[in-house]
């Protein structure tokens, strides 16, 4: 084979200006997806170092110091039974943000798996895994949480399967819907014209092309999960005590609201935070993937 | 030969094969009999409600022969069914009825890896045939290695090769797709298209989504590529002027069926089909456009109307609704492919394609019999080197 | 809000050659138009002058990203927010409309032009009966009552050459062909009678027998009722065949004007001549051809002094310096005029190819 | 109108699907379920008298054969707490529900249009920003803890509103139920107002808006016939999908407030371990959520007529 030459230049300076410049996709050059990083990583290291950060023990009830008011001992003063309420409250997001994150992976993966083969095989598989996702989605999220931790029992495991059963939908969906766009794409037409298996062109050509819709949801839906797991844990149906979580402490403060809201407002906030910073990550995630929509 | 009435819709009839492959004298490398794709549109519920087919018929019955070596053009409208045909002749949509066959073979309708590699696509829009998560190299890599093409410590050396075979040098091989112009991009595709030594190269629209100065570089490549390689060539085009400078026979589509077939001068010089006569006289033309232009005192249009939807092809002949020249038996009777006594390689598939037709004069003279004047360019006679 | 009184002249046919000279219609002169993107300001026009007089079709041809839509839209006022006319005047029927506030612009749109565009499909309302799409310019400008505009449209549909109109008046626009769309397109373009209408690629998305339709279509209107078009399009022979006169751009500039025959025959410009050559034709055939090396020039920093310099045969260290404005050719047609500053080496390529290689 | 039959279609296999997975809740629970829902004191007696009631001696299939049979005939067993037929107490409690599910409907919409409309008008403007910012904090916020800060300020510090109940008469309801009408619009607005915002800015780029522009439509008659039209298509999915996160919300919400709908029935029945009311409960959900969401699919089609069409 001789080459032929051709005018054309081999990489064109002009067409690398029309794609995307390389250093606009950076992460640290998008400010939301880089302040949701450094929020949620502050978030995370207080959580994890909380033994380093307060001497005292989240459990330990001592009742001759029960509803005290902030001071320099007790940065956010004391429960009714004389617990730390800032301890409580770094060992409580530890609880709610591990089991958040932990809960999210099952669903995401049965999801992304569900949803690719619903996607790109279509026929009776596609409408069996839809209608299974409709019937899931027929029940409202809070209501088929609560129903399914009641008839388990309360507990960690309980709202592992709780999350699992409901939330791989959510993915399923997506991933199903990405899929059948990116199906499309001449593309995939070409691995297939290339001879290469269903697999090999569902793993290799369309996940990592629609993975990223899945991450980017994953975020919020962490955020959701958390706050399932507080109000679950406000209803009495989360982690049991005394393990410390954020939804029990809110209930607990609940009754000396007038008094000392700062036992209801804190865990509430903290809470805001993490979705905060969460959601920040999704948008930015959003943002370096699709620029200008979100 | 006179037309038989075929069934509406039916596969047309095998002898036009003959005629087809007449043309080199050989057998020919790919031949398609009475193949029809359909596709489910809808509720079969709603398409009572409507009466009309709930199948879409994008391709009714076509049978086409590919000679080796041979560039061959398959032309037509959007909706005529041309992409889909070049989808099931590559095996990359299953066919409904008829037959496809490679090398003498009947090929199965779901190919193996070795038959799957033997007729490669280059797609339309390089934007979007191109994996944007894969590298060039990542993406010849792949092929490579699944059809052992090359021994694994050559990949490197042959996708540089490929690469160099179209122009690309080896700089593109650690390139993602969007660092490349949509030229070069087409280019890659080519590549990767030839990466699998295939016997014949389908090319569906490959210049239609790029900048008209591009163009010329892409068909340019796929000329000497062919002239290099010896490849075989379908390619499809809506666009007539692209097809003249590349190919040897044109296929001219319709609703789902050839209606012409002929060697590109004389089909560009003489066509039969009333169909192909109004796409010939619709195409605007650069040269002299003085004779061209149009007036308000000028005629109606080349070809009046629409084309019907798939869902509802006519009766009889299903260019009559639009035809100028059409006659009741057009109503009836589907006219099959018959061939030209004078020039038996030229088809057509009209009732009144090789007689005197009753109100032939009504017809436009075909816009290609106007002599030629002044143009930056070179005469026709000189275009054929082989 | 005037109405459409002014003497409309009908055009013979591209022998009458333009008609006879009463000053232009419309006067665009040295446009600019800016868009601030994030990697710095696109100028996406840069300098742009046009001329057109009451019934003259001018063809605005160039490839993508030169700037040919841009400058219609700023026409038009309705370019997209991050767009801006920085300096120039587009002047019509002897009012600036650069100046114009919105509200003053949407009493001349419709009225006075109107335009139309390459998708039909997403440039109609999609939830929208096409009927009252098409009447709902009279119903804004004519003040008519809802069934004098619903007769309007129904007289429009037919006058475009939509069959069984009464019926399509109902029908949304997703039940329409392409053509039958662009048909609906030119009917909401005609509907206050303007003076001009802008078209955007308005046969580039239908097949060459439908285009066949429109490109007629167009021309019969035009003679009918004396409207002027713009035709912004990269189709050499579409141009050929609708257009009188022609203007050629590259890069956000002017390269080429004058009378369509002479520039797409007898180019001055080696972009003009590289659009010629590179575009294959049905009638001739060449071994090889030829296509415009490089590729196009960035709109943010765009080349020294002829923007076409990089991908120029003829180029001179003159083109690289020198800016090179349209300049009027000598002996030409009227506003025959070329940006290059050795057009000859044109002549001598176009004068050898026609020997032939 | 086949679009309306085939959607009426789809409902069967969904209804069927609620009906088994409310079935399948007793089988879900560990050990012998009668035993766990009575708890450790209860009379061998009790247990076979539960075990007949529910058939869970009988084979699975006509174990849901009876649960759907009584299904059929309105019958949802009895409540264990109450010692009355579910169905007739979940029928009493649904009222308040309905209430707050439209109350709640009705002002997230009003405070997500507007925010909507300010925030896509002037796209990257401060007050877009602004806009864009109120989904980032409102997605992390509990509803519980929104509707106990709420009680905590509106109520017990400044008495605008009473602390629970749902209120007599029209404007009673309105005004009793405007503070947990405000915690599920303030859960739900987030949701509203991105997709809304979106979808307005596709449609303010969309090539018919500039067509309009092109005709010389005036402002107003510009946004009301052709921006909002097409922008409430695609947000009036996203509040159909939504629309289970709205009702769930309620369950939460009623509890709070203290509202006698089933929501807080559901949560003292749990309390109670009254499984065919938490059951039934479950079910009545299920069922609304479905309804409300072929609603929003009818409304679809109804709002796009591409939809009406297959193709």
């Amino acid at each position: 084979m001789s080459a032929i030459s051709f005018p054309e230049p081999v990489l064109a300076a002009e067409a690398a200006e029309h794609a995307q410049p390389r250093g606009a996709r950076r992460w640290y050059r998008q400010p939301a997806l880089a302040s949701g990083l450094i929020l949620l990583g502050i978030i995370v290291l207080a959580a994890a170092a909380a033994p380093l950060l307060t001497p005292y023990n989240p459990i330990h009830q001592n009742l001759g110091a029960s509803l005290l008011g902030p001071s320099a001992q007790h940065w956010l003063g004391t429960d009714q039974t004389g617990r730390d309420t800032f301890a409580r409250l770094l060992y409580g997001l530890r609880t709610d943000l591990r089991i958040g994150i932990i809960a999210v992976l099952l669903p995401f993966c049965i999801g992304t798996v569900t949803g690719s083969i619903a996607g790109y095989f279509g026929g009776s598989v596609d409408t069996v895994l839809m209608r299974l996702v409709d019937i899931v989605v027929a029940f409202p999220f809070y209501v088929l949480i609560i129903a399914l931790v009641f008839v388990l029992g309360p507990g960690q495991r309980s709202i592992y399967i709780a999350i699992t059963l409901v939330g791989w939908v959510s993915y399923a969906r997506i991933i199903r819907g990405e899929i059948l766009v990116a199906k499309r794409q001449d593309y995939v037409l070409a691995a297939r014209g290339g001879g290469l298996s269903s697999v090999r062109i569902i793993r290799r050509h369309l996940l990592p092309n629609v993975i990223s819709q899945a991450i980017i949801y994953s975020m919020s839906d962490i955020v959701q999960t958390i706050l399932a797991i507080v109000t679950l844990g406000y209803f009495g149906l989360g982690v049991p005590p005394p393990t410390p979580d954020l939804g029990s402490m809110i209930n607990d403060g609940q009754n000396f609201l007038t008094t000392h809201w700062q036992l209801t407002t804190f865990p509430g906030l903290a809470v805001v935070v993490v979705g905060l910073s969460l959601s920040l990550i999704g948008d930015g995630l959003a943002d370096l993937i699709r620029p200008g929509q979100s | 030969m006179t037309a038989a009435a075929g069934q509406p819709g039916g596969p047309g009839t095998g002898a036009a094969l003959d005629g087809a492959a007449g043309v080199t004298g050989t057998a020919p490398l790919l031949s398609a009999a009475g193949v029809a794709v359909s596709f489910a549109v809808g509720s079969a519920l709603a398409a009572r409600v409507r009466q009309q087919q709930r199948l879409l018929r994008a391709v009714d019955g076509v049978d086409l022969a590919l000679a080796r070596g041979e560039a061959l053009a398959l032309v037509g409208e959007s909706g005529s069914g041309k992409s889909t045909l070049a989808l099931a002749l590559a095996g990359l949509r299953s066919v409904d009825q008829g037959e496809i066959r490679f090398d003498g073979r009947v090929l199965p309708t779901r190919r193996s890896r070795a038959d799957q590699r033997r007729i490669q696509m280059v797609f339309q829009d390089p934007y979007s045939s191109l994996n944007p998560r894969l590298t060039v190299g990542g993406m010849l890599r792949e092929l490579l290695r699944v059809h052992h093409i090359v021994p694994s410590g050559e990949v490197e050396a042959y996708s540089t090769e490929l690469l160099t075979l179209v122009g690309l040098g080896p700089d593109a091989l650690p390139a993602y797709p969007r660092q490349f112009s949509g030229g070069q991009r087409q280019r890659v595709a080519i590549a990767r298209a030839l990466a699998l030594r295939p016997d014949i190269l389908v090319a569906d629209e490959p210049v239609s989504a790029l900048d008209v100065s591009v163009q010329a570089t892409i068909l340019n490549l796929l000329r000497d590529l062919r002239g290099e390689l010896g490849l075989t060539l379908l390619l499809i085009s809506h666009n007539l002027a692209v097809v003249r400078h590349l190919c040897d026979r044109v296929a001219v589509m319709y609703l789902g069926r050839i209606v012409e077939v002929a060697p590109t001068e004389q089909l560009f010089s003489n066509p039969r089909h009333p169909y192909t006569k109004g796409l010939l006289a619709a195409i605007p033309r650069l040269a002299d456009s003085a004779s061209s232009q149009i007036t308000a005192a000028d005629s109606g249009p080349a070809v009046a109307g629409d084309m019907p939807s798939a869902l509802r092809i006519p009766a009889g002949c299903r260019f009559r609704t639009r035809c100028p020249i059409a006659q009741e038996i057009c109503e009836t009777a589907d006219p099959a492919l018959t061939q030209d006594i004078g020039a038996p390689a030229h088809q057509a598939a009209c009732h009144f394609a090789f007689t005197a037709a009753p109100s032939a004069a009504a017809l436009a003279a075909p816009a290609a019999a106007a002599p030629p004047a002044v143009a930056p360019g070179v005469p026709r006679q000189q275009q054929r080197k082989d | 809000m005037t109405g459409p009184d002014m003497t409309k002249r009908g055009t013979a046919g591209p022998a009458a050659a333009g008609p006879a000279v009463a000053g232009p219609m419309l006067e665009v002169s040295d446009l600019h138009v800016q868009i601030a993107a994030r990697h710095g300001t696109v100028r996406a026009v840069d300098g742009v002058s046009l001329e057109v007089a009451g019934g003259e079709a001018l063809g605005l041809v160039g490839e993508s990203g030169s700037g040919k839509s841009m400058t219609l839209r700023a026409i038009l006022g309705v370019l997209p927010p991050e767009a801006r006319i920085t300096s120039g005047q587009i002047v019509l029927d002897g009012v600036d409309l650069v100046p114009l506030s919105n509200s003053d612009l949407n009493h001349i749109r419709g009225p006075k032009m109107s335009m139309v565009f390459q998708e039909p499909m997403s440039a109609l309302n999609p939830v929208m009966r096409v009927g009252h799409q098409i009447a709902e310019g009279p119903r804004v400008h004519m003040g008519y009552s809802r069934s004098k505009a619903a007769e309007r449209a129904l007289e429009l549909m037919r006058r475009v050459g939509i069959p069984d109109p009464e019926r399509r008046f109902r029908a949304y626009p997703h039940e329409f062909s392409g053509g039958m769309r662009q048909r609906v397109m030119i009917a909401i373009a005609l509907s206050c009678d303007p003076e001009i209408i802008l078209c955007d690629e308005p046969t580039t998305a239908l097949d060459v027998t439908i285009q066949d339709q429109i490109l007629r279509l167009l021309a019969r209107l035009c003679a009918d009722s004396g409207v002027s078009l713009i035709f912004v399009t990269h189709d050499l022979p579409v141009v050929a065949q609708l257009c009188q006169r022609v203007a050629v751009m590259y890069g956000g500039q002017l390269v080429e004007t004058g009378d369509v025959r002479e520039v797409l025959l007898d180019p001055r410009h080696p972009y003009t001549l590289g659009l010629v050559r590179s575009a294959p034709d049905v009638e001739y055939v060449r071994n090889s051809l030829v296509a415009i090396p490089g590729s196009p020039p960035s709109l943010v920093t765009p080349p020294s002094g002829c923007r076409f310099h990089p991908r120029c045969e003829f180029a001179e260290e003159d083109c690289k310096v020198q800016p090179t404005p349209l300049r009027e050719l000598p002996g030409g047609s009227r506003s025959r005029a070329t940006a290059c500053l050795h057009y000859e080496r044109c002549q001598d390529a176009v004068a050898a190819d026609r020997v032939g290689p | 109108m086949t679009f309306v039959f085939r959607r009426l279609l789809m409902l069967i296999p969904v209804a069927i699907g609620v009906t088994i997975v409310v079935f399948f809740m007793i089988h879900l629970i560990p050990g012998d379920p009668a035993r766990t829902v009575l708890g450790i004191h209860a009379t061998p007696q009790r247990i076979a008298i539960l075990h007949r009631q529910w058939g869970l001696d009988r084979p699975l299939v006509s174990q849901y054969w009876l649960f759907m049979d009584r299904l059929m005939h309105g019958n949802l067993g009895q409540s264990l707490y109450y010692g009355v037929p579910a169905a007739g107490l979940i029928l009493s409690r649904l009222p308040p529900t309905l209430w707050l599910i439209c109350y709640a409907a009705v002002l997230a919409v009003a405070v997500s249009v507007p925010l909507a409309m300010i925030a896509a008008t002037r796209k990257d403007a401060v007050r877009d920003h602004v806009v864009r910012a109120v989904p980032l904090v409102g997605l992390g916020m509990p509803p519980f803890w929104v509707g106990i800060l709420l009680v905590y300020a509106l109520a017990i510090h400044v008495h605008a509103f009473p602390v629970s109940g749902y209120g007599t008469g029209f404007g009673g309801h309105l005004h009793s139920m405007f503070l947990p009408a405000l915690t599920v619009a303030i859960a739900l607005a987030p949701v509203v107002i991105r997709s809304l915002r979106a979808s307005m800015l596709n449609v303010l780029g969309a090539e018919y808006i500039t067509t309009a522009k092109s005709k010389g439509v005036p402002g107003p008659r510009l946004f009301l016939r052709h921006v909002l039209r097409n922008a409430v298509i695609p947000a009036v999915t996203v509040l159909g999908i939504n629309i289970g996160f709205l009702i769930g919300g309620t369950v939460i919400i009623e509890f709070i407030f203290a509202i006698p709908g089933i929501g807080q029935l559901m949560i003292n029945s749990i309390f109670q371990r009254d499984f065919p009311v938490v059951q039934g409960v479950t079910l009545v959900f299920g069922v609304l959520v479905v309804l409300v969401n072929l609603l929003a699919d009818l409304s679809y089609a109804a709002l796009d007529p591409r939809v009406r069409f297959d193709r």
